[in-house]
């Protein structure tokens, strides 16, 4: 039996709960659930949003690449990933990533395994829009992000 | 010759100053440098666009690709900057 | 600023979404919510359920105090952790930690964290109700999950 | 001669065939490990229950404690096996 992969690239935010009630649907061999949301962030007051521009088709390509090397390389039982595009304000939601699996720690890996590689290798870009008005920034993507992508192939 | 569509993200649409085109491109245009490389040729916003030619990212036909891949059989390329989503 | 802990040791079964919600609370300054959510699990149809038995008292203090120190030692911008006791068929919720901080690697770690030492800290006991009414027995403690929790002093 | 309160979990529990009790121990029982020893003198159900002595765990007034520890002060000693929850 596959395990089931749900990716989805949309514009509206998403229910964590459905999603993690979707993914188990009344199985009784699942033992742990790791659920990721990111949000965006605003510490200082500055933001307005975030703009999240998107190669659409190859998004959702992506995403589903890294999903399945999830489920496999961690053996999970369900994995789900969401990610939004368009404007979204602080506090708000911009990706949630879902796996399932026997045991608690490849749940807690093929998520992060997720995230890291999403991060890194899912086209999108971000650019803020900032409260005074001001011209919006391109975020830069960190070098930390490349490391902790990096992490998982020195590891194996 | 051959036509590609191109297709360009984030500040590399901004500073083109377009989100695609379609181009010929000259026979010795083999790989995704040769194509960036003939781009900076094409004017001053394709110049600003690539200055910094090294983290320029580049997709053919949907899929991530290196500076080193050859572009033959390409039907859609795109570029754009390292990605920041997540 | 302390960071918020919730801590409940309970009966009932628990609400992830109202959880993860009452743990964000409006906040615009979280960037990543990692849960985990463990499962009474059943592979083969042989258990009817779990009955968990806990030290009242103790089983509280013992997860406050582990989430105080994930707290402090990732950096959380607040933690939640609810641990039901009494009998729990497969497919139910036995426990939750729900994890905030700014960046997606804390979130991780300190849930991560927080489930290795409730698991060889917190006084919890499984026994068996099997499906084909034979005496339960008491499930053992495993000695991956001891290593799993020794890894966060050896990391350090 | 002191006066504590005793508290048993699972197994342990189960073994000893109650759930908790108060003692007066000798003063000569100083540490956990004088505990267990001194209660398996108590009976057949003390001695299975205690049988494999190292992988009992205990607190004292709900924190938990080596069996090197002393007693002293001790209001409630609880005996448990190794914990299986999460």
């Amino acid at each position: 039996m596959t395990a089931p992969i749900t990716v989805r690239v949309q514009r509206d935010d998403f229910d964590l709960a459905a999603e993690v009630a979707a993914l188990t649907c009344g199985r009784a061999d699942i033992g742990a659930i790791v659920s990721f949301s990111g949000l965006c962030r605003d510490e200082a007051g500055a933001l307005n949003a975030l703009e999240l521009e998107h190669y659409p088709g190859m998004a959702d390509a992506e995403i589903s690449r890294i999903c399945h090397e999830a489920v496999e390389r961690f053996g999970l039982q369900a994995a789900t990933a969401i990610h939004r595009f368009g404007r979204i304000e602080p506090g708000k939601n911009i990706v949630l990533v879902v796996t399932a699996s026997p045991h608690r720690q490849a749940a807690f890996d093929g998520a992060n395994f997720i995230m890291d590689f999403l991060k890194t290798a899912a086209p999108f870009w971000k650019k803020e829009h900032r409260a005074d008005g001001s011209a919006g920034e391109w975020v830069s993507a960190k070098d930390a992000d490349d490391a902790a992508r990096d992490r998982w192939t020195l590891e194996s | 010759m051959s036509t590609v569509n191109l297709i360009y993200f984030s500040w590399v649409r901004e500073r083109i100053g377009k989100g695609e085109e379609t181009l010929e491109l000259p026979a010795d245009v083999v790989t995704i440098g040769d194509l960036l490389a003939h781009l900076k040729t094409l004017g001053a916003e394709y110049e600003s666009a690539l200055e910094h030619q090294n983290v320029i990212r580049a997709a053919i036909n949907q899929e991530h690709v290196d500076h080193g891949d050859p572009i033959a059989g390409a039907r859609e390329i795109a570029l754009f900057p390292p990605m920041t989503g997540g």
